[in-house]
């Protein structure tokens, strides 16, 4: 943790006070979202280190590193690690965490203590999850699918659901103290046409965190309670539909995705302003369309389900609102587009990730629409495509965002500078590595390679030695960062309260901010990202 | 919330409502009234969640609109997951 | 181009090409799409590059554009739905008079019978040319049957059948791939399709020392568990005739009409009484955990095969091709 | 477990918690959160009520005849049991409204004993479910119920299927009333020692909310697993 790191004498909430339990007792925000910070990306190196795992298995079309049972627990435990233990709070438990109450004006979140329970939870569950990894793992898929969970799995399945089960409230106590925070703590003159584009996508977020969440708790509890209780809920010897869990699991786990990539949406909108120094085009429909993004989607979960065995009719129901959501999304990539124009552009870190951003989540976004796709979907569901796609929304998406927001938001964070050049280099190396790692499955996907085989046809290889020598890019590209922003933490140049010259409460305070956040409560009379006002920094523009 | 507050004899009054209807309920479910035997104690239901709500818990006088928003959302997500699971279930049988 | 590096799956069904114009279709529009907003955001990244002095542009936004880019992509997906959603409704459909495989998936095998009675394990043999209907369960777990180079995949259910049906075009051998995670050795479960000539399947279907047809073996099944005690050809039997009633709409004791189709043959024998037919009492014994899926398929087999010919003439191998037996099942 | 949480923060500190500006900003922020909760909560439920609507709709018979192996008369015993625990929430929070804090310790452990009365009611239940093996696995065994209704056909592992749904509706409802309980023992605790003043009451009222959504739950749960078909057979 970085509390020896800062030498700046003004009082902030990271030299305050020092020790273990002024950490692991803290009920400030700031300090809570560092928590996170550190949980997460120790998950994060699990899960990656299963992914690379994985793809180092498959450079062979044998299978020959290890065994079948372990591969599957691999390939399990990535997805689950990744989605309910990285993902899922990654934007939203740190940089919301942090932000939040700095972008509207407030002292606090309303409910510091439940903000610190919430990352207990959050421990608790990946303490649980974290045993069942070394006594054994899951290999039910992330998806849990039912029978297979519930009657024939020999693993920890619940341990594995359990655990998922209290990271769940872990996320809802989150989404719960965002939506009460938004609505109640904002300062005076912060109108709802004030908020930054961020604080929209995190109320959206937060809103499907609320509703979605609790359907996954209850459907992973009926399951638990089937292993140990023997009840027969979706079991088809009893005359239970095995495709019931599907329907109830999609219910929350389509809407998840918006959980991991609304978010990033949020980073993006902050960024592009700041770097184009301009307003976003099109404010009102931007925020819009996080809010319908989150309602939509839950109207659309038995997409994936097209070749499950659904009706036909509920499939062209499902179908046709799928394209529903597709619409808000592309509006975002337009309005982010548009922003550009007669913009003023820096190519500084975090902007480098929001062009990466906006390419990657837009060829994921675009090959969405052949899954949402009737009749493509029959071919190319199940399949390596099916990677491809979330990878593009989930790594290439959500993973950039959150790089490109931790680059931009580390002056105000630890009250140092990142060194630009290496930022820029890990950009590069992501982008890169991303790209040569997951563009050759979509290939592989519609030759038909199906996912979860631990060994595939020989005529598969050359597309997954591509695949597996990206991945080797990519973990490079994700193990700098983490080496820079922990040096720059003691070494780092010292950074002004706001280095990038950008709009927004959190700016106007100190960095690193003082534990209330402001030293007087703020009044808002400006409009959202007024860069018109804002002087553009001398060292963004000089630096090469 | 509520900043009026109620007599006690108005928190009676529902009290007594409520019992009667839950008595109605089980009586009515002796009668032989074909497929409105449901409706009829879904709908006493329906009236007896109200009564709680509006009067226990004051949705009634709260002059804050946002109570009622979560409510009639979390109604709405609910009648999503009922309505958009039956449309599968309910067509299974045509196709 | 090359063999161990083919960047397109082969066509060997009906249906494959129209599935494959859709994806070049869509492939087409997201490059289009992909090279426009990159093109925009290089163009405009180079030109308002941040210079001293030049000071950004500020600009609100515009509803008009706005609109513009909402309903046009909404008419374009709009279009992809429908040429989707037929290409669905036409995978979805079987043909009438698919002669008919029946398909049984386990850990980790595939156990599949054709209706002449030929057995094969994760291998398929069909004819060029002939619509196959696949009736498919399975045995634990939910698996998927997928044939790449036809395009097909359907997820197959313990506790019910579903469907596919495929009309293979190029002889060939081509990959089967259980595409839904089954346990341990999911990877396994592989199998190829083996598309013959119509007349070397015919030498090849008498090369294997069958046992009769599906229905027949069926029959047998029928009389050794009493069923014509009470299914009777004539009307004084306990149960309903069951010659003619496949694919007919059945008149339930609770008012429901439903199809009587391979699900509801198949749940009439595992747990009769879920839907009673008018008229008759609920007096059939529950054969659920008493009955192989095998024989099941055989029995439903051969209940369908009553109303193909009417005089119960079971046995009947149908080995002509599509077309000509749908006659017979219009009666 | 977790609902007590909006709760536990304010109980440690009466006064104005440093972040907000006012006690009425305290007062409605403690409000939302706890309405937002019941909103998850109702999703919770509702993937229970989904399984029950899909496997009702199939399982008909099933249904009607385990609805009918229950005790209507605990059942409704019960039901009234929670509408009176209901209203001793409801006075309760009108007491501390008026500052009685005596009366309001007497109707928050009324509340407590009604919660306990309710508990062991549906300890009863059980109890009867497991002598006659109506509880799902291995020793489920409804063939008493085959015989005491003739007239309706019964699939004895559809009927499985009804008792896990049972079992996990009102299992769940019931770990919520324990819950409850737990918050109300609690709120008496600070109630006797003081803490709430017609100013400052609002852990009594989310405490009561909670309640109150607990009963909503029974009220639907009542009809739906002992009301399904109760008219004469045929």
């Amino acid at each position: 943790m970085a509390t020896a790191a800062i030498t700046t004498e003004r009082e902030n909430y990271l030299n305050k006070e020092y020790g273990i339990r002024s950490w692991l007792l803290t009920t400030d925000h700031k300090r809570i979202a560092l928590l996170y910070l550190a949980s997460i990306t120790f998950f994060f190196f699990i899960g990656g280190f299963f992914a690379l795992l994985i793809r180092l298995e498959l450079l062979t079309p044998a299978g020959d590193l290890v065994q079948a049972d372990t591969y599957n627990k691999l390939f399990s435990m990535h997805g689950q690690v990744m989605i309910f233990f990285f993902l899922i709070p990654s934007i939203p438990a740190v940089l919301g965490n942090f932000l939040v109450p700095l972008m509207i004006g407030a002292k606090d979140l309303a409910f510091p203590r439940i903000n610190l329970l919430s990352w207990y939870l959050y421990i608790i569950a990946g303490t649980i999850y974290l045993h069942c990894i070394v006594t054994g793992g899951v290999d039910t898929g992330w998806t849990f699918y039912t029978p297979f969970s519930t009657a024939f799995s020999n693993t920890r399945v619940i341990e594995a659901g359990i655990s998922i089960f209290i990271a769940g409230f872990s996320s809802i106590l989150t989404g719960l103290n965002f939506v009460v925070t938004i609505h109640r703590m904002r300062a005076p003159g912060m109108t709802w046409s004030r908020l930054p584009l961020f604080i929209w996508a995190m109320y959206a977020t937060s809103i499907i965190q609320l509703l979605g969440t609790p359907v996954l708790a209850i459907t992973l509890l009926l399951v638990v309670f089937e292993r140990a209780f023997n009840l027969g809920i979706f079991d088809p010897t009893r005359g239970g539909d095995p495709l019931l869990f599907q329907h109830l699991f999609w219910f929350y786990s389509h809407p998840a995705v918006y959980i991991m990539i609304l978010p990033a949406m949020a980073v993006e909108s902050e960024v592009v302003a700041c770097f184009t120094r301009k307003r976003i085009f099109g404010y009102n429909f931007v925020a819009m369309s996080s809010i319908a993004i989150a309602v939509f989607g839950f109207l659309v979960w038995a997409h994936h389900m097209f070749v499950a065995g659904i009706s036909l009719y509920s499939a062209l129901v499902f179908s046709i609102l799928s394209y529903l959501v597709a619409v808000p999304s592309a509006i975002k990539v337009f309005n982010w587009t548009a922003t550009m124009y007669k913009g003023s552009i820096s190519f500084t870190t975090p902007m480098l990730y929001a062009f990466g951003f906006i390419g990657l989540f837009t060829m994921g976004g675009l090959t969405g629409l052949f899954l949402a796709c009737l009749g493509i979907d029959v071919h190319v569901h199940d399949t390596y495509f099916v990677i491809a796609h979330f990878h593009y929304i989930m790594v290439g998406g959500a993973v950039m965002g959150y790089l490109g927001g931790l680059h931009f938001w580390w002056p105000k964070i630890s009250g140092r500078m990142y060194p630009e050049a290496w930022g820029r280099l890990a950009a590069l190396l992501v982008f890169v590595g991303f790209n040569l790692t997951f563009f050759p499955q979509f290939i592989l996907g519609y030759m038909g390679m199906p996912r979860r085989y631990w060994q595939y046809p020989p005529e598969f290889q050359v597309l997954n030695v591509l695949s597996t020598a990206g991945s080797t890019i990519l973990a490079i590209g994700y193990v700098l960062p983490m080496v820079y922003f922990l040096w720059s933490m003691r070494y780092g140049k010292i950074a002004s309260d706001n280095p990038w010259g950008a709009a927004g409460l959190e700016w106007k305070t100190t960095s690193p901010p003082p534990t209330f956040n402001f030293d007087e409560e703020p009044e808002v009379t400006w409009e959202a990202y007024n860069y018109e006002q804002i002087p553009a920094p001398a060292e963004v523009n000089v630096e090469r | 919330m509520s900043e009026h507050i109620m007599s006690s004899k108005f928190y009676y009054t529902i009290w007594i409502a409520l019992l009667c209807l839950t008595v109605i309920t089980a009586a009515v479910s002796f009668v032989d009234l074909g497929p409105l035997n449901t409706v009829v104690a879904l709908v006493i239901a329906t009236i007896k969640a109200l009564l709680v709500v509006l009067f226990f818990m004051h949705v009634k006088y709260t002059s804050e609109k946002l109570t009622k928003i979560v409510i009639v959302s979390a109604i709405f997500w609910l009648f999503l997951l009922l309505a958009l699971s039956m449309a599968d279930y309910a067509t299974r049988l045509l196709s | 181009m090359f063999d161990n590096f083919p960047l397109w799956p082969v066509r060997a069904s009906a249906g494959a090409g129209n599935i494959d114009a859709l994806y070049i279709f869509l492939v087409a529009l997201s490059a289009l799409m992909c090279v426009a907003i990159f093109t925009m955001i290089l163009v405009f990244a180079t030109m308002y590059r941040r210079r001293r002095g030049v000071e950004a542009e500020q600009i609100e936004g515009s509803s008009a554009l706005e609109i513009t880019w909402s309903i046009i992509p909404l008419g374009i997906f709009m279009v992809i739905f429908l040429w989707g959603a037929v290409i669905y409704f036409h995978e979805r459909t079987p043909p009438q008079g698919a002669s008919e495989v029946y398909v049984v998936g386990k850990q980790w095998m595939w156990k599949l019978q054709h209706e002449e009675g030929a057995r094969e394990i994760n291998e398929l043999h069909v004819p060029v040319g002939r619509d196959v209907k696949l009736i498919m369960t399975s045995q634990d777990v939910i698996h998927s049957f997928y044939i790449p180079a036809f395009r097909i995949k359907q997820d197959v259910l313990p506790g019910r059948y579903s469907t596919a049906w495929f009309r293979a075009t190029r002889p060939g051998v081509y990959h089967l791939f259980c595409s839904q995670y089954c346990g341990t050795m999911h990877s396994g479960m592989i199998g190829q399709v083996v598309v013959m000539e119509p007349a070397q399947y015919q030498a090849w279907l008498s090369g294997g020392g069958t046992t009769g047809s599906l229905a027949a073996s069926g029959e047998s099944l029928f009389q050794q568990l009493g069923c014509p005690t009470c299914h009777r050809s004539d009307t004084q039997g306990r149960g309903p005739i069951l010659a003619g009633i496949f694919g007919k709409p059945v008149q339930l004791e609770d008012g429901r009409t439903v199809i009587a189709d391979e699900n509801y043959i198949r749940e009439s024998i595992l747990s009769p009484s879920a839907k009673i037919v008018s008229g008759f009492r609920p007096i059939m014994p529950v054969f659920q955990g008493l009955l192989g899926e095998e024989q099941l398929n055989a029995l439903v087999a051969y209940i369908k095969s009553l109303s193909l010919a009417p005089a119960g003439a079971a046995g009947k191998t149908s080995l002509t091709p599509a077309g000509t037996s749908s006659q017979n099942l219009k009666e | 477990m977790l609902s007590d949480s909006p709760i536990a923060v304010e109980q440690h500190g009466p006064e104005l918690l440093h972040h907000f500006v006012d006690a009425e900003q305290q007062r409605d922020a403690a409000s939302l959160g706890m309405w937002l909760f019941l909103a998850t909560e109702v999703m919770f439920f509702g993937g229970m009520f989904c399984a029950y609507l899909i496997y009702r709709y199939w399982y008909y018979n099933e249904f009607a005849a385990g609805s009918r192996s229950l005790d209507i008369w605990l059942g409704t015993i019960n039901t009234a049991v929670l509408i009176c625990s209901s209203l001793t929430v409801a006075l309760g929070v009108r007491a501390a409204q008026m500052g009685k804090r005596k009366l309001l310790v007497i109707l928050l452990l009324l509340t407590i004993v009604f919660g306990f009365a309710f508990l062991g009611i549906k300890g009863i239940e059980w109890y009867d479910k497991y002598k006659e093996h109506h509880i799902p696995g291995n020793s489920f065994n409804v063939d008493d119920l085959i015989k005491d209704y003739p007239q309706i056909h019964i699939d004895p592992r559809h009927e499985q299927i009804y008792f896990s749904l049972y079992f996990a509706m009102t299992g769940l409802h019931a770990l919520h009333m324990i819950i409850g309980v737990g918050i109300f023992m609690f709120l008496t605790y600070y109630a006797w020692k003081g803490r709430y003043t017609p100013k400052y009451y609002t852990p009594v009222e989310m405490g009561g909310l909670y309640w109150h959504f607990v009963d909503i739950v029974w009220i639907y749960l009542f009809p739906l697993l002992y009301l399904i078909d109760r008219k004469p057979l045929r």
